[in-house]
């Protein structure tokens, strides 16, 4: 696939050396118009060129009265009776970036799709979306993305592809030879329904089951030893009132981060219910949930086991139970104290606790369900019976090896796997293909294993097509294409169903499923509809009856006991996945590379984070290079000293080094998957005894925030929550003014704002810096991503961000996270300085930034106390035609030279404000959502009037809570932050 | 009528006095000369620099402000620097000609236009700097506050940038009038001398047709000195408004009511640097000695004295505030500059600007032409860094700890800079080719005072002057031999 | 006699002087740059809105479906010419163009007349909603056999209307769109909303972001 | 009018300005006295008025000033009053500095304009200038009142007071 010109240019000399740079077609602050009325692709001689060489022209006079050039209308021939051009669309969805699967809603205009919003009404996500879901609307205008079937990569008819598998496959059936079909656990009933019709066409055939980190097969795994069900159950954060987690990042990463994210906070709603279960976390490096946590441990990883197992030792002597071999726990790092004040805490709450572990070890799991059977949580904070069920018969990737290795193995279907980059067998993976008589992929790419495959059978991404899922028991949703595939893709479903003889689009596959399984539980009188609300709402809630959950059963006990030494080696290495590249498989989207990591504050990379005091001690600084040896496998990767890191502990995350997901990602970061470790056969993700040595040489990281202390500035507040519960006003004290006591004196009157006034409240204590919003606000205000050499020159375009802060030892520190956003300061100190009046207050309290009006002196930006005006350095890239689809058409695209900020969503406050005009009736509270505070999973914004007292906003800012930032300058921010609560007494508050 | 007082102790302010006839030729003499092959160097490297720096200026204007080193907390750096210490620069000319022509000092009359022609040059090059670090230099002409189509969008005269460009247009305008009105007599004696051609058409124009009417000159004295009456408050306005770009913001480091004298102070500081670095080596390379006197550089180092010690005092106080007044982030600021990671600048700063003038107390430093030289380069080095440690350091680590970042300039920043003085010294020799460096009127009336005290001593013209007649207007006149006789008459 | 000097002071003067500040003038008026005001182009087919609009009448939003509820009016799809154009003056060569069109499924290119700066945001539906006739931004469209831009469709044009309305107190007519609840009210009995008080008086806004963001 | 003019050359300020005196004294009228600078004290001898440019300064000060203040009201507080950072349309102290700075431009150019205006030099001036008074000479011109024998007179006076040529012009230009 050829690149006309790269999105993200690496260097200055490789732009500059752009030949047609001058004369590039590209309108000012262009605006796509829609296919409705389209307009010809603007000319070389485009206004802004215009106004360039007009500037630069000593007969700037002469010309100044030249008309614009033509533009032409371009009408649908006939207009589908549901397009209005100008008006969107919005389709009920569900995501498919993991296997959370969270509700969504699509926002489409014109017949594109150009924002991922989550669906209020689904009752798991309940609205929120992550990063990733948010930015698998860019994924859809993947310029990388594979347009057609191909057969040894040279393009071929789907009918022709589908006559060379059909033949192989009989023929490897009727050799006898294996049929494997290699799957991600989660695909949704209906897919799963498809595999089994497939595997029932060809009686050689099994699934083989790969997920990159292993975790949801290990957690499967511990269940199918202590409760004989091969599932993964149903987590409540909100019904738990202590929450303990061994190294599981369910905030951020770990099984469905946006449903538990809502579910935490809820479970930690000090302000609300006065109440707030404490969160201990124990783990080997600091996760986004270990930042969130009252309570933090910092072990190795291989110590993480043994720590549970004592706590399980404990809880056992506390239920007065005899667990069979349980021996005395080993010498342990952790604190004697730490391990009772855990059990007791645990104890102290028997069912209201939870227990959760990450990983891909199957003892720790094991472990995880012994302390909860101990406790007694289960069927309140972790439900068995809710939970769902993963493909018992699925084999193993070493399985599969294996068979590979004798050569029984006729066929091998990737369906939405990419072993070859994830698996450290990947290369001899990729070897043991070449003899496979046929090999098939249906990923979205060419990715690392379709290169190795002879036969490519892309699929549309989830945006362009039919599916379902259930996430918990009686939770069913459906995705619905909002956008005919762009490219000739078909999906694994309906591929599978062709190959399987019994050909059937996918939508009529779906519908006969639901018509014949779903219907009649919901029950209703017609399918039909019952199909459309389905359709409409996104998800359906079927009666649940009462179900019995299989008991906890010890034998398997006793097994999570061995191995329990810690093993030798000064280096233990963790792989991870990140929070916005996961394991790897979205990281061809430039708004996932250029969001900030919450912990790291790392983009375009993947930095190895290492303790401080082991920094220190071997002279690292960050962005040395080290190369860190697991075995016979080394990878070079630059090191970044990370608080809160045990010293023995190198983490690298997964997902980066690729080589061929497309112009973005290739060749950004290394690839760590080589370095995991096969234990008995499953990738593990924790590999000890790695060797690290430095090599001097020296890849600095892009880093967005680089200074992680307050220096004990006031600018995030924070109290314990029996001070909290005492005195509402707690950690609030600190008032405007250097030393206390806020001042209102002012030369000037300030002027009145008698309609509406726009505010934002953010919580402190319900943020846990997810990002979700930055990437929502990417998407929202079509804000470019600039790639790595700017994001290392300081010049990320994010309107809004995440402040993160270390507090106290660096070792263990306790972490903020603070929203940070134009505060629309009443007295905004950018207004005063602007010379041209590009930035003025409206009418309604919003600080309005008119790109079209700044000549870019950035004074604004120096004043800005706050650092959240963006300038536009360069003309950012918007011009992929793909890509640029995927742009707001209500939202203008910047040109170079101009200055940009949060608008709080002006277009969202305009658009509800007149529908609400024409509809005649007042807004209401609630009814416009800014595109951070949509897609928040901890709902930790909020947005209204502060002028109607009754607005949440306006409460909210009177809360004892509020503080505003630098209340000193008298700059009268808009946006209300509320103190942060944390509860690490002992016993005080849960 | 008698001439005021002069001490007899006072010694003369310009040495070996001569004719007025002897002067008229020795000012004039140089621009009549075809340039020396110095010259010609020295003008081909200023040209050459100046080419280059209005290349990279075009690249940036055509690539985007992105080339630069700036970032999202750093918005300024390299482009206001540089302007504030060209706009200092900018200072000492019309100080020199206005201030002390109001304190009637008469030894300003050697330096006063170079100094003014130097005050506009470096105006042109700190002007060229708010229009280019905009990051549309084409629509710079947005903040002028003209009727428009938009409603009529006007401009915010509350912004401090606004200010400048009012102040830095007025300053500019001003002394270029300034200039060109005490020019206007020179112009006309350049034309006089000028045989019939290009030259005498050219000065013909520009001299406006001025006689050495004494009903003229009367008025001329007036406009003159209402000039300089006006042109001194503005010259204190402008450093004034220059600072306020910084002293009406909110950033610590920024927002200090010392700014404006500091800012006087500081210009003055820098001017004069700069005036002394110019006049060394003009009068060495026009040999000028005698005119632009050992006198005239010392009294400058004294100035130079009293202004680095209002600038070392300023210093001080910003620090003493910053602790005194108990703001936070006040502290954190200055204690950022001194020993945060630009300590460098700052210390650079205190070297060149607090300790080097000091070495002016010393007479035989302050007598010595080399000395000077060396010390007024140094403190030019010190005042860029003083502007560089303002704007750099205030902003790199403002309020925020999450948005602290560093800053590294790029070499399109270090060429337009450098450019910045090609077109300084390209404007400056061709300056000083083309009109008269020195002001012929001025001086003829110092040496009038001159004569007045002291004998005499006879000597003999610097030069024998051409034996053609001089030219007398373009009507013939019957009865003028004799002006031509007494040519070369010793002086009465 | 006179000398030169005392013959053209005045020219003299005025060349002097005033020549250089006339070209200062000069060189400071620029028209506004994205006034196309009385733009008329020539269009692919001769559609003539006399003849539609004015002779037969027909509503601007039989054709501009967009206009009452959509921030674009809308150039019709070619199929809604064919409403009535399958049986109405079906030999005219302009008409066969269009019918050409439609049967090869290629649309039409119309040339645009009335463009604003895409850093400008203009919505139909607002304006429809508040009351404003077509014609008031687009002259007589009724009577033009070949639109042309009538206004000059600057800044200052819209924010004048924008203020004088502010100033007059208009009020709105009734809302065009059912409110919530209006409907459902009809379908199934439901308690109807609260009838509107009283109609809301327009405020046209004038803050920057209203236009541009 | 064509009356010639008496042209007095003189090498020395001392000697112009003891000539000028004297031939005001003896009741010449005084055409004008041309000078290479400024020479002080002429003006007593020549009976020179104070000028009055000092009152177009301050006129044109006096406009710039309200010119200032008047466009920044106007276009702050009635053309199209902005909320510019919580500050009042009238923000008067910050109207100060571009007042300040319009009030010396405007004095500034209007003084010399009028001086300009008032010397007559322009660009293309014709007027003849006498010869090396822009140089080394000092020139004393004397209008005589009626016949020539005044003219004869007034030549013997100023070569009493030193001047070392004298010339006869139909006219010159003041």
């Amino acid at each position: 696939m050829s690149d006309p010109l790269p999105k993200y240019w690496q260097s200055l000399a490789e732009r500059a050396s752009d030949p047609g740079f001058l004369t590039q077609a590209q309108d000012e602050f262009a605006e796509p118009l829609p296919v409705g009325v389209a307009a010809t692709p603007p000319d070389a001689n485009s206004r802004r060129d215009f106004f360039k060489l007009m500037g630069l022209s000593a007969a700037a006079a002469m010309v100044a009265c030249q008309r614009a050039p033509v533009q032409k209308i371009i009408p649908y021939v006939a207009r589908p009776d549901e397009v209005t051009p100008g008006l969107a669309l919005w389709y009920a969805s569900t995501c498919n970036g993991c296997s959370a699967r969270c509700g969504l809603l699509l926002k489409t205009r014109d017949g594109r799709p150009i924002k991922v919003e989550g669906n209020d009404e689904h009752p798991v996500s309940r609205g929120g979306v992550c990063a990733v879901g948010q930015a698998s609307v860019l994924s859809l205008y993947d310029a990388s993305r594979a347009r057609f079937p191909t057969r040894d990569a040279k393009r071929v008819a789907w009918a022709e592809l589908d006559a060379d598998v059909t033949q192989a496959l009989r023929e490897a059936s009727d050799a006898g030879q294996g049929i494997r079909v290699v799957l991600p656990w989660h695909l949704g009933p209906t897919a799963e329904a498809a595999v089994k019709r497939f595997l029932a066409a060809y009686p050689t055939a099994r699934t083989v089951r790969d997920e990159p980190l292993g975790e949801l097969a290990a957690i499967a795994e511990a269940h199918r030893v202590t409760h004989g069900v091969h599932a993964v159950p149903d987590y409540r954060f909100d019904k738990a009132t202590v929450i303990a987690s061994f190294g599981a990042d369910f905030l951020g990463t770990w099984v469905s981060p946006v449903a538990f994210t809502r579910q935490y906070t809820e479970a930690r709603d000090a302000a609300g219910q006065r109440k707030m279960a404490r969160h201990y976390q124990v783990e080997p490096m600091m996760t986004l949930t270990g930042a969130a946590a009252d309570r933090r441990f910092v072990v190795a990883p291989s110590e993480l086991r043994l720590v549970l197992a004592d706590l399980v030792r404990r809880l056992a002597v506390k239920a007065g139970r005899e667990l069979p071999g349980l021996p005395s726990a080993p010498p342990l790092t952790l604190e004697e104290s730490a391990k009772e004040e855990l059990a007791e805490a645990l104890w102290a709450q028997r069912q209201g606790a939870l227990v959760v572990a990450g990983g891909d070890d199957v003892a720790t799991q094991v472990l995880v369900n012994a302390a909860n059977a101990l406790l007694g949580s289960e069927g309140r904070t972790v439900s068995l019976a809710d939970g769902t069920a993963l493909d018992a018969d699925a084999l193993s990737l070493e399985a599969l090896l294996t068979e590979l290795r004798a050569a029984t193995v006729g066929a091998v279907l990737f369906l939405g796997a990419n072993p070859v980059y994830t698996d450290p067998r990947g290369e001899e993976l990729a070897a043991l293909l070449k003899q496979v008589p046929l090999t098939l992929s249906t990923s979205d790419r060419r990715d690392e294993t379709v290169v190795h495959v002879g036969l490519h059978a892309p699929e549309p991404t989830a945006l362009e097509s039919w599916g379902d899922a259930e996430v918990r028991r009686g939770v069913v949703s459906l995705r619905q294409p909002a956008v005919a595939p762009l490219h000739e893709t078909r999906s694994a479903v309906e591929s599978l169903l062709q190959w399987a003889g019994a050909p059937q689009p996918h939508y009529d596959f779906l519908r006969a499923r639901w018509e014949a399984e779903v219907f009649p539980q919901a029950g209703g009188v017609s399918f039909s509809a019952f199909w459309d609300d389905a359709l409409r709402r996104g998800v359906v809630l079927l009666p649940v009856p009462l179900a019995e959950a299989p008991a906890f059963r010890e034998e398997g006990l006793a097994k999570a006991w061995k191995g329990a030494a810690r093993p030798p080696g000064e280096w233990e290495l963790v792989l991870y996945p990140t929070v916005a590249v996961r394991d790897g498989a979205p990281a061809n989207n430039g708004w996932l590379q250029e969001v900030a990591d919450p912990i790291t504050k790392a983009t375009w990379g993947n930095p190895a984070c290492i303790a401080p005091a082991r920094a220190k001690a071997l002279g690292l600084k960050d962005g040395d290079v080290v190369k860190v040896r697991a075995g016979d496998r080394t990878v070079s990767v630059p090191v970044l000293v990370q608080a809160g890191t045990h010293p023995a502990v190198i983490a690298v995350p997964v997902g980066y080094g690729r080589t061929h997901a497309g112009r973005v990602a290739n060749g950004i970061g290394v690839n760590a998957y080589p370095l995991t470790a096969v234990r008995e056969g499953r990738a593990r993700h924790a590999v000890p005894g790695v060797t690290v040595e430095a090599t001097g040489a020296r890849q600095p990281l892009a880093l967005t925030q680089t200074h992680h202390r307050l220096e004990g500035r006031p600018h995030v507040r924070e109290a314990e929550l029996a001070a909290f519960l005492a005195n509402p006003r707690a950690g609030n004290e600190v008032q405007a003014g250097h030393g206390g006591g806020g001042h209102s004196l002012s030369m000037w009157s300030g002027h009145e704002y008698n309609g509406h006034r726009w505010a934002l409240a953010v919580d402190l204590s319900a943020c846990t810096g997810c990002s979700a919003c930055v990437v929502s606000c990417q998407a929202e205000n079509n804000i470019p991503s600039v790639g790595r050499d700017e994001v290392l020159r300081r010049r990320e375009m994010h309107w809004m961000r995440i402040d993160r802060y270390y507090q106290g030892d660096e070792a263990n520190p306790q972490v903020v996270h603070q929203p940070m956003m134009c505060q629309h300061c009443e007295n905004a100190p950018c207004e005063t300085v602007c010379p041209v009046l590009a930035t003025v207050h409206s009418s309604e309290g919003l600080n309005q930034q008119v790109y079209n009006r700044c000549v870019g002196t950035r004074y604004c930006a120096n004043n800005c106390p706050t650092k959240v005006r963006r300038f536009n350095w360069f003309d950012y890239p918007h011009d992929e035609p793909l890509e640029r689809m995927v742009l707001n058409p209500d939202v203008v695209v910047r040109s170079r030279g101009v200055m940009e900020k949060c608008s709080l969503c002006v277009q969202r406050i305009q658009e509800t404000k007149a529908a609400a005009n024409r509809e005649g009736r007042p807004l209401r509270d609630g009814e416009i959502q800014t595109a951070c505070q949509q897609s928040c999973p901890a709902k930790a914004i909020h947005f209204g009037d502060v002028n109607d007292p009754d607005s949440q906003v306006a409460r909210l800012a009177k809360d004892g809570r509020a503080f505003r930032l630098l209340e000193e300058l008298n700059i009268g921010s808009s946006i209300t932050y509320l103190t942060k609560i944390r509860n690490t007494g002992s016993g005080s508050g849960a | 009528m008698s001439h005021q007082h002069l001490s007899s102790l006072r010694e003369p302010l310009v040495t070996e006095p001569r004719t007025l006839g002897q002067l008229t030729e020795e000012i004039c003499a140089p621009m009549e000369r075809p340039p020396t092959w110095k010259w010609w160097v020295a003008f081909g490297i200023a040209v050459a620099v100046l080419g280059t720096g209005a290349g990279i200026v075009g690249y940036q204007v055509a690539t985007g402000i992105g080339v630069w080193g700036l970032n999202k907390t750093i918005g300024w750096a390299f482009d206001i620097t540089n302007f504030v210490f060209w706009v200092g620069i900018g200072h000492a000319g019309t100080l020199i000609s206005a201030i002390l022509f109001l304190f009637r000092q008469k030894w300003r009359t050697s330096i006063n236009r170079a100094a003014e022609a130097m005050t506009l040059f470096a105006v042109m090059c700190a002007a060229l700097f708010p229009v280019i670090h905009m990051g549309r230099p084409w629509l710079a002409f947005w903040v002028m506050p003209y009727p428009n189509d938009r409603g009529s969008l006007w401009v915010n005269f509350r912004s401090p940038l606004l200010w400048d460009v009012f102040a830095i247009s007025t300053y500019f305008t001003v002394s270029a009038v300034f200039w060109y009105v005490g020019l206007i007599p020179d112009l006309a004696t350049v034309r006089d001398r000028a045989k019939a051609g290009l030259r005498k058409a050219v000065f013909k124009v520009m001299s406006l047709g001025w006689t050495g009417s004494h009903r003229t000159w009367s008025r001329y004295e007036t406009v003159y000195l209402l000039l300089a009456g006006l042109a001194t408050p503005l010259v204190l306005s402008v450093h004034t408004i220059v600072s306020m770009d910084f002293a009406t913001s909110v950033i610590p480091g920024w927002h200090t009511t010392i700014f404006p004298p500091y800012f006087v102070a500081g210009a003055v500081f820098s001017g004069f640097a700069m005036v002394l670095t110019l006049m060394i080596i003009t009068r060495v390379v026009l040999g000028y000695e005698h005119l632009i006197t050992l006198r005239h550089l010392e009294n400058m180092t004294k100035i130079i004295i009293v202004t680095g010690g209002l600038v070392s005092l300023a210093y001080a106080t910003e620090f003493f505030i910053a602790w005194y007044s108990g703001n936070p982030y006040e502290r954190f600021a200055f204690m950022n500059r001194a020993f945060g990671p630009y300590a460098w600048a700052y210390w650079i700063m205190v070297t060149c600007n607090v300790v080097s003038p000091h070495l002016f107390w010393f007479k035989k430093i302050r007598t010595s032409p080399a000395a000077i030289f060396a010390l007024s380069l140094v403190i030019n080095v010190g005042m860029w860094f003083e502007r560089f440690v303002i704007i750099v350091t205030s902003l790199h680590r403002d309020f925020l700890p999450s948005s602290w970042a560093m800053y590294t300039p790029t070499m399109v920043e270090v060429g337009t800079f450098i450019g910045t003085f090609g077109l300084f010294f390209t404007l400056f020799l061709l300056f000083v080719r083309v009109l008269p460096i020195i002001s012929i009127g001025e001086v003829k009336s110092v040496l009038g005072f001159a004569r007045d005290g002291h004998e005499a001593p006879q000597h003999p013209p610097a030069k024998p002057v051409a034996e053609e007649p001089h030219p007398v207007a373009h009507r013939p006149v019957a009865a003028v031999p004799l002006a031509i006789a007494t040519r070369k008459d010793a002086p009465v | 006699m006179k000398d030169a000097s005392t013959r053209i002071p005045c020219r003299a003067l005025a060349a002097g002087w005033l020549g250089p500040l006339a070209a200062l003038a000069l060189a400071g008026c620029s028209g506004p740059v994205n006034n196309q005001q009385g733009y008329m182009p020539e269009q692919p087919v001769a559609f003539s809105h006399a003849v539609h609009a004015g002779q037969y009448g027909l509503d601007c939003q039989y054709c501009h479906v967009g206009a009452e509820k959509s921030r674009h009016a809308g150039v019709p799809s070619t199929s809604v010419c064919m409403n009535c154009h399958t049986q109405v003056k079906t030999d005219s060569p302009e008409i066969k163009k269009v019918a050409a069109a439609v049967a090869e499924n290629t649309p039409l290119a119309w040339v645009r007349i009335h463009r604003l700066p895409d850093h400008a945001y203009f919505n139909h539906a607002s304006h429809v909603g508040a009351g404003l006739e077509c014609q008031n931004c687009h002259g007589p469209v009724q009577e033009m056999v070949r639109v042309e831009q009538k206004e000059p469709m600057t800044m200052g044009w819209c924010l004048d209307c924008h203020r004088e309305t502010a100033a007059k107190q208009v009020s709105a007519p009734p809302p065009s769109a059912p409110r919530s609840g209006e409907l459902l009210a009809l379908s199934s009995g439901v308690p109807a909303p609260e009838p509107l008080k009283a109609p809301r008086v327009l405020q046209p806004p004038t803050d920057c972001s209203s236009c541009h963001r | 009018m064509s009356a010639p003019v008496l042209i007095g050359y003189f090498d020395s300020e001392a000697q112009v300005l003891d000539a000028t005196r004297a031939v005001r004294e003896a009741g010449f009228v005084l055409h004008d006295v041309y000078t290479p600078y400024a020479v002080h004290g002429l003006d007593d001898a020549m009976g020179l008025k104070p000028s009055r440019l000092t009152w177009v300064c301050f006129g044109g000060g006096l406009l710039g000033c309200t010119l200032a203040l008047s466009l920044q009201l106007y276009t702050s507080v009635v053309s199209w009053p902005l909320n510019v950072g919580g500050k009042p349309f009238n923000s008067f102290p910050a109207f100060i500095p571009v007042s300040f700075e319009l009030t010396v431009l405007f004095a500034a150019l209007s003084t010399v304009a009028a001086f300009l205006l008032r010397a007559k030099l322009f660009p293309g001036s014709r007027r003849s200038v006498l010869p090396r008074v822009t140089d080394d000479r000092f020139a004393i011109a004397v209008a005589p009142r009626e016949a020539p024998s005044e003219l004869d007179a007034a030549e013997d006076l100023m070569r009493r007071h030193g001047a070392v040529a004298t010339d006869l012009l139909e006219e010159v230009a003041s």
